[in-house]
């Protein structure tokens, strides 16, 4: 992954959210080491302390856990966690921001029901 | 606890000030970016945090010791800038070799390592290096002194931007291997805005800024949009820059803790909120005048 | 004493050249060949310099001492040895015959001797050449043959002793006529080495080693004629120049 | 982080040591003038003449006065050049301060000195030693060729000693200027100014050093001169700005 540094989102948000995409496509498993800020620094070419502020993020969460001298873990169900949390506030902010847009553009209630249909139907065919 | 600390520093050259009443202490093993236009007396500044340059007055402490003329403090710093020049009598690589006694921490395997990377010529005297090539190589100098305190003035200065980046990721590698304080000057900071720590921000030798560099980011923030609305918004806080975008329409910078509470009043009015790119906000804070180049055609 | 004026403008204009060389060629050469002089090839260049230097010291002193002008250290006594005995041949002082051979002061330049068939000798000198001291000796005895020995007086100049160096005038016996003929104008180029001022200043004080040495010159050259018992001399226009000695 | 404690004699000698490398081309330059002026030596520094009538002589002196000359110029030009920026500036990328800075040169200095002492003094040997080949022996005085060991060792240390009070008197004008630029104007007006008011000051100057017959004496008022001149012109630099 390439860090876009040009984005809204801080770096460190996008450490987060990149950590939490390797959580949910399981390339690291419940109870696994996460990358130290060391690895994270080093595989991004950020400031260990930008990575360490990404990682704090999850412990804040309590998707990873300390374990005192080996480094930083993924809780158990750290997955079904960011799963839940995404739907709802992630999604709900994307889905705010959609019916605001949509209500800007003028369409319709069943218009945007059918536009998302139509995408899902034209994903699912894929 | 603080390698260089700055209290009241004052440097002038004549009636010029280059540093003018500065306060600042760097931390020790940050990457701290020194970011700042160009006369900003980023230069004058890391000369005399280097023992180069007196303070005109003030206090300036390097490793708790007055940098100008200490033996101490020059055998645990160095400057990299491009005034650095080396006799014709040596190849790059005799260069590479000379400076191994005189730093302790020399990692010469680093710097022939890096060296090849970079295919420079190695029976090339220095003189006859483009431009590019003399950054890349005096990079190389300061990588690989290990220096407790390692100065780069502008260090990218003609290099091409895959050179740029190299050094950057050259530059933090050692540093996660061999922690230690690193000043980075630019008068650019959103390439070099990844790998630091801290920010030090000047204009005309004095302190705009000095703080994190994830707080930068979230420091001020933009709104867009009807004029009257976004005045009505920002009345009576102070602006770091204001344009007229379009007809009727503005665009404001502030500091994002003045409206913090207020944002989602803000958006759900119709008004942007834009999120401010770090190198724009550094223009703005060191702007001379208010406003920006296009009042000068305005006014014309 | 002009060419000494020469080098007051010779070494300024060296002096500049060198400036020129350093300030203008140098840096041009540099950039030219700037990474051929590395160190290391410097250090090389100037160690075998330095190797050729000393390298020339043994070799100093290995060099034969031969074939040099040998300095004499009494040049001026000599000389003045060599005018004495000259003016008491002329004033038939001295107790004659002498030998001039062993004689301090005098150098004999050459010997000849001509077969006389004639009854008189006669002599004919170079009107351009500087008019010698002819002595001329009667020998006991008739041999028909006519000896001549040159001699030069002691020459030096700043000490060297250059009179070996002179040539004898050369003559020619023909038809009882003895002839004297001028050489061309001899030149003679003398080197000599000095000590270096580092050295000089303290042998002989600062002023001593800028001092000019002095000069022995001119002391001209003397014939000595020993002649057949019976021969008759003819002296003509020389009479000044010719000068018996009478034996016993 | 600590920082480690470095010694002054250890960063200058170091500095020492790259100063060697780094400055090359001014030994290139000695060697260069050197053989530039046993070349000109070879035609004789200084003759005389005289004539009469019939002969005309010429007697030319050799000696390796001339290498010694330049080789003394040399170090002079040295001396300031080691005080000028770009020479200077060599020092930036290394450990040191402005004391190591001049003791390093200092040795640097004293190095050329006895190198170009050396070599200077034994370019009449070589010169010589070529004169013995390339000239006619029957017109060299023999006096004064073969020069004894005592003479040539005599001559190094003589050359050696008036090459580092030269270097001496280079390095504290080079700083003086450096200090303050009026010097440049400065000191040649006042050494012209006193010559012409002292019209003896010169000789007596020269008097006083070389003006004795005792080596031990010299060598004192060298050295001594030398020390102060250098001492002086550390204390000038002390606190001047790098790279200014």
């Amino acid at each position: 992954m390439i860090l876009n540094t040009d984005s809204m989102k801080p770096i460190y948000v996008q450490i987060a959210e990149w950590l939490e995409g390797e959580i949910l496509s399981e390339n690291i498993k419940d109870e696994e080491r996460i990358y130290s800020q060391y690895q994270l620094a080093e595989m991004f070419t950020i400031n260990p302390a930008t990575a360490a502020k990404g990682l704090n993020i999850l412990a804040d969460e309590a998707i990873v856990y300390k374990k005192r001298g080996l480094g930083m873990f993924v809780s158990p169900n750290a997955k079904q966690f960011i799963l839940t949390r995404r739907k709802s506030q992630i999604l709900g902010q994307m889905i705010k921001e959609l019916v605001m847009e949509a209500n800007r553009l003028e369409v319709s209630k069943s218009e945007l029901n059918g536009m998302i249909q139509q995408v899902r139907r034209e994903n699912e065919e894929e | 606890m603080g390698v260089i600390h700055g209290v009241d520093l004052t440097k002038s050259y004549g009636k010029l000030k280059a540093i003018d009443h500065l306060t600042f202490e760097i931390e020790q093993n940050k990457i701290t970016g020194l970011i700042g236009r160009n006369g900003s007396g980023k230069t004058t500044l890391l000369k005399m945090v280097a023992g180069y340059l007196i303070p005109t007055s003030g206090e300036l402490k390097v490793f708790s010791e007055n940098p100008f003329n200490s033996l101490e403090a020059s055998a645990n710093s160095i400057l990299i800038d491009d005034t650095m020049t080396f006799s014709d009598s040596f190849t790059l690589v005799d260069i590479l070799k000379e400076m191994t006694p005189f730093y302790a921490n020399w990692n010469s395997s680093l710097a022939l390592g890096l060296f090849d990377y970079y295919s420079l010529n190695p029976k090339q005297p220095h003189s006859n290096l483009s431009k590019g090539s003399k950054s890349t190589f005096n990079s190389i100098i300061g990588i690989a002194s290990r220096a407790p305190l390692t100065i780069f003035d502008e260090p990218t200065t003609g290099m091409d931007s895959a050179a740029r980046k190299d050094f950057y990721r050259a530059l933090l590698k050692d540093y996660l291997e061999y922690p230690r304080t690193i000043i980075l000057s630019s008068h650019l900071l959103s390439e070099l805005e990844g790998i630091l720590e801290d920010i030090l921000l000047i204009n005309q030798g004095t302190k705009r800024l000095h703080l994190p560099a994830l707080e930068l980011k979230e420091l001020a923030v933009g709104l867009r949009g009807n004029a009257q609305a976004v005045i009505s918004f920002v009345e009576g806080k102070k602006i770091i820059y204001q344009e007229d975008f379009a007809q009727g329409s503005l665009y404001v910078v502030l500091k994002r803790e003045l409206v913090q509470q207020q944002l989602e009043q803000i958006r759900q009015s119709g008004l942007e909120v834009l999120s401010v790119a770090t190198d724009d906000l550094c223009v703005y804070l060191t702007a001379k005048t208010k406003g920006g180049i296009d009042d000068v055609f305005k006014k014309g | 004493m002009n060419l000494s004026a020469m080098n007051f403008i010779l070494l300024p204009l060296m002096i500049l050249i060198i400036v020129i060389v350093l300030r203008d060629i140098m840096p041009f050469i540099r950039t030219k060949m700037s990474g051929l002089f590395t160190w290391k090839r410097s250090f090389i260049c100037a160690g075998l310099y330095l190797g050729i230097l000393v390298l020339m010291v043994p070799i100093l002193y290995v060099l034969p001492n031969e074939g040099f002008i040998k300095v004499s250290n009494n040049g001026d006594q000599a000389s003045t040895l060599s005018q004495n005995v000259l003016s008491d041949l002329y004033t038939n002082k001295s107790n004659l015959p002498l030998d001039l051979d062993k004689q301090q002061g005098l150098y004999k330049t050459s010997t000849q001797t001509f077969k006389t068939d004639t009854k008189k000798l006669s002599f004919n000198l170079d009107p351009n050449f500087n008019p010698p001291l002819i002595f001329v000796e009667r020998k006991a005895v008739d041999d028909g043959e006519i000896n001549v020995s040159t001699y030069a007086g002691t020459q030096s100049v700043g000490g060297i002793d250059f009179t070996k160096l002179i040539l004898p005038p050369a003559m020619s016996f023909r038809n009882g006529t003895l002839s004297f003929q001028s050489n061309n104008r001899q030149v003679l180029d003398l080197k000599q080495f000095n000590a270096d001022v580092t050295v000089a200043q303290f042998k002989n004080g600062i002023l001593g080693s800028i001092q000019s040495p002095s000069a022995n010159f001119g002391f001209g050259q003397v014939i000595y004629l020993r002649i057949p018992k019976s021969l008759e001399l003819d002296k003509g226009a020389y009479s000044d120049q010719i000068q018996m000695i009478s034996g016993t | 982080m600590s920082s480690k404690k470095v010694s002054l004699m250890s960063i200058s000698f170091k500095q020492y040591s790259y100063k060697l490398r780094a400055h090359t081309g001014l030994l290139n330059r000695l060697l260069l003038t050197q053989i530039l002026a046993l070349l000109l030596s070879l035609l004789g520094t200084s003759s005389m003449g005289a004539g009469s009538g019939q002969l005309s002589v010429t007697v030319r002196s050799y000696s390796a006065n001339m290498v010694i000359v330049f080789s003394i110029l040399w170090v002079m030009i040295v001396a300031v050049l080691l005080t000028t920026k770009p020479y200077k500036q060599i020092e930036m990328p290394l450990v040191g301060n402005r004391l190591t800075g001049n003791l390093s040169d200092v040795g640097l200095l004293m190095t050329a000195s006895v190198f170009a002492g050396i070599t200077s003094t034994l370019g009449g040997v070589l010169l010589r030693d070529i004169m013995y080949f390339i000239s006619d022996r029957s017109t060299m005085a023999v006096d004064g060729f073969f020069l004894t060991l005592t003479d040539l060792m005599f001559g190094m240390v003589v050359a050696i000693l008036c090459l580092g009070l030269v270097s001496a008197m280079g390095y504290f004008i080079g700083v003086l200027v450096q200090a303050n630029k009026a010097f440049a104007i400065l000191i040649p007006v006042a050494t012209i100014g006193a010559l012409r008011v002292y019209t003896h000051l010169g000789q007596s100057v020269v008097e006083f050093y070389i003006g004795n017959v005792s080596l031990l004496l010299f060598a004192l008022k060298v050295m001594i001169t030398s020390i102060i001149l250098f001492g002086v012109s550390m204390m000038v630099s002390h606190r001047m700005e790098a790279n200014q």
